[in-house]
């Protein structure tokens, strides 16, 4: 299983039934395959679509029907367009439950960094910004380092920040952390790793609770 | 799917003492007046209200201002109802009125996050005394802040299980906004159907804005033809 | 004929194909039925409609149908419904060619006064503050004095204002008055008078035009 | 009924050097190629686009951008167009950045009459810079002024004579808001149908937002399946 197969898999048991939730480009996307047939649950696209289904398969395309990272999909049962205003208002408005968003930097304190790194990358904002900061639960799923082996958890950003103390939980290859008022506490581990390298390989404290981790 | 039908009965815990509540309706179309019966039945008070009118005379939303369960009325016009003009003018009942356009805006912008907006709207006039006007672009305008409510009732044509609805003629009006700014939102509808019976495209408030959707069990004479409005 | 009928009749005169206009309460809902039958106009309505057509006759009322005064209408082709937000934003944001309105003063700067009689009448404000200070054009439809005969054309207003320098034309039993750069300027007269009892019933000088004044 | 229809070569003459453009559109569903084929064909330089994004690489809005025609873009993200990302990062066309809620909401102020807005979207990041920040409610805010164009370019799946609009699925996007806020408002439509064919209830755009209706002669290729996000 790679390490995105892994991430998603596990993100999608965050999922609540009903709640509404937004998927983030990269490894957000694929956490519908993973989720049980049938939870009740509306994937908002910031494009103006609630109650996206699975991105449609080949040859069945709508020209009319992407997502928010232009892939086509599919609609459930009772899902509904609106215009973009809409949309985010939605967003900001406190109906979304959920967003799944990808990571630069994540600091010990739930900052987001993942929209620019100076002189190198900064395609732009998107919908990404208001994501992280309204919607009422984030959700970070991410590699846990960089590709060249950096924590991308740190004890603060050093990027520009999406959203300020928005995160609320991160889950990577190796582990499933919450941002809480203490600091970082690890929640579950990967059956592949221990608790040791999960430390050595993030860049802020973790808090390990007593007793035995759950492992995914 | 999670079933938000529900009957009347299972609503009125939701209405308590001191509330900010939302109502839509402009006129009897789009006013709910069942849901606006159950909030009279459950007996909370001080309630803070925010209509386009409080209806006319013993009717709708004037039932629960004459039945003195109403701190202060939040709305736009109440020329077409002299009991509660009466009590506003004997101190009975705190009005604050809004330009309908801009009371309709300052809805919309708590339904959509914001903090408030800037208009010139009544800035030449008394309306801005006791507001904060800033300049931008030049022009003095009015910091008109945000409305949200803890509760809003709707009035819908058809709503679905999943809280989709779609809204009828003119009895759209404040209700689509007005779904989307309160942290409990209420609609009473018509119809029940299932869902995705509903064209998507034709969905006016997604049904993620919905929590509660109560089917109208009678239609009554409150939500019929008013004889002196008829030609 | 009335005062009333011949101010609607004669407001009617003022529209062209293809305006959208609002009617507000009172003598400007009786402009339509002084319309050509074929005058293609967009009647807008506050609580939500474009493309109103007449009032409903008796027996055929739509419970879902009435126009923001209350009264059963009907529709036209190609009329819309929308929600508050929009309709106004329709109004703000100068879409609206003309708004017709009444007055309890008008000032000879086109001040207009129309909400409030201090201690006596103050119902609220209603869609009127929006129209009066937002329409493209402002034509008010009004009795040329009060019920005790004195004038509601003024040097300066003495109610609280509606809108500042709002007020294209004013039409009147006796009179359309146009307000200009440089004042009030009579643009026609009615059959039943002549200068000098329009001028003594009007608050404020008006410029006469050299030549014969057309009648209505 | 005054007819708004009309054939694209009347169009061109609103096109004008210096003008601010505001294109619909998300990626290609609700793009106006066709409108942006006339703008390209028109000449009109150091033009000033409103967008959510550049489109792909050679495709819609890319094409003025490549051609040189565009001073500035205002918008919410690039991700999916190297030319252009290119062309910022050479300083060959400036890009002013909005998140993407944020320029929607831009709009629609700048369609409803509004001066601005505030919000708190951004207020702890580097966003806040060079902006005016005035604080409500105990909390900063950032003043966001509203956004007019001159011309709003937009893509409907059907149009009526008189301008009343639907938008399909997800190609509806930003044109409804767009559509409110230019001084000019072309619609390109799949299909004009006839007045009265299209329910009051369902019309998404009425028809005073709109000035002139464009049927599409064909919907070529651009309008279609981009094969590179096919699965």
């Amino acid at each position: 299983m790679s390490y995105k197969t892994k991430i998603a898999a596990r993100a999608a048991r965050e999922v609540r039934p009903g709640q509404v939730i937004n998927l983030g480009i990269g490894i957000p996307t694929r956490i519908p395959e993973y989720l049980a047939a049938d939870m009740p649950v509306w994937v908002h696209s910031e494009n103006g679509i609630l109650g996206m289904g699975l991105r449609c398969r080949r040859g069945a395309e709508d020209r009319n029907l992407i997502d928010a990272g232009g892939s086509y999909v599919t609609l459930v049962p009772g899902a509904s367009f609106f215009d973009s205003a809409l949309s985010f208002a939605l967003v900001r408005g406190g109906r979304l439950d959920v967003a799944f968003l990808g990571a630069l930097e994540i600091s010990c304190t739930g900052d987001l960094a993942n929209w620019i790194i100076p002189g190198k990358y900064a395609p732009g904002i998107g919908g990404g910004m208001e994501l992280a900061q309204k919607a009422r639960r984030v959700i970070v799923t991410t590699t846990h380092t960089t590709r060249e082996g950096a924590p991308k958890i740190l004890p603060q950003c050093t990027l520009p920040l999406t959203a300020k103390s928005c995160v609320d939980t991160i889950i990577t290859e190796m582990a499933v952390i919450d941002v809480t008022p203490d600091g970082l506490r690890l929640r579950e581990i990967a059956a592949e790793t221990d608790v040791t390298q999960v430390q050595a390989r993030t860049g802020a404290p973790l808090i390990v609770p007593e007793g035995e981790l759950p492992v995914f | 799917m999670i079933d938000k039908t529900c009957v009347i009965e299972d609503i009125r815990p939701h209405f308590t003492h001191g509330q900010t509540v939302m109502v839509g309706g402009f006129g009897v179309p789009g006013t709910p007046f069942t849901l606006i019966d159950a909030l009279l039945a459950s007996g909370a008070s001080n309630l803070t209200l925010i209509k386009n009118e409080a209806n006319e005379d013993h009717m709708g939303l004037s039932k629960l201002i004459e039945a003195r369960r109403v701190q202060k009325i939040i709305t736009s016009h109440l020329g077409l109802n002299a009991t509660v003009i009466g009590m506003m003018n004997r101190g009975e009942v705190e009005v604050e009125f809004y330009p309908q356009g801009i009371l309709a805006e300052k809805i919309r912008a708590g339904g959509a996050g914001l903090f408030g907006f800037l208009t010139d709207i009544g800035i030449d006039t008394i309306l801005r005394e006791n507001k904060a006007v800033v300049t931008i672009a030049g022009r003095e305008v009015i910091v008109e802040p945000a409305l949200r409510a803890d509760v809003a009732l709707i009035h819908a044509a058809a709503g679905d299980r999943c809280g989709n609805l779609i809204y009828e003629r003119s009895a759209r009006n404040f209700n689509p906004v007005m779904a989307t700014a309160a942290g409990r939102v209420i609609a009473e509808v018509e119809r029940v159907v299932e869902v995705g019976s509903l064209e998507p495209d034709q969905i006016h408030t997604p049904g993620a804005f919905v929590d509660h959707v109560v089917e109208i069990r009678q239609l009554t004479a409150e939500y019929g033809i008013l004889a002196h409005h008829v030609l």
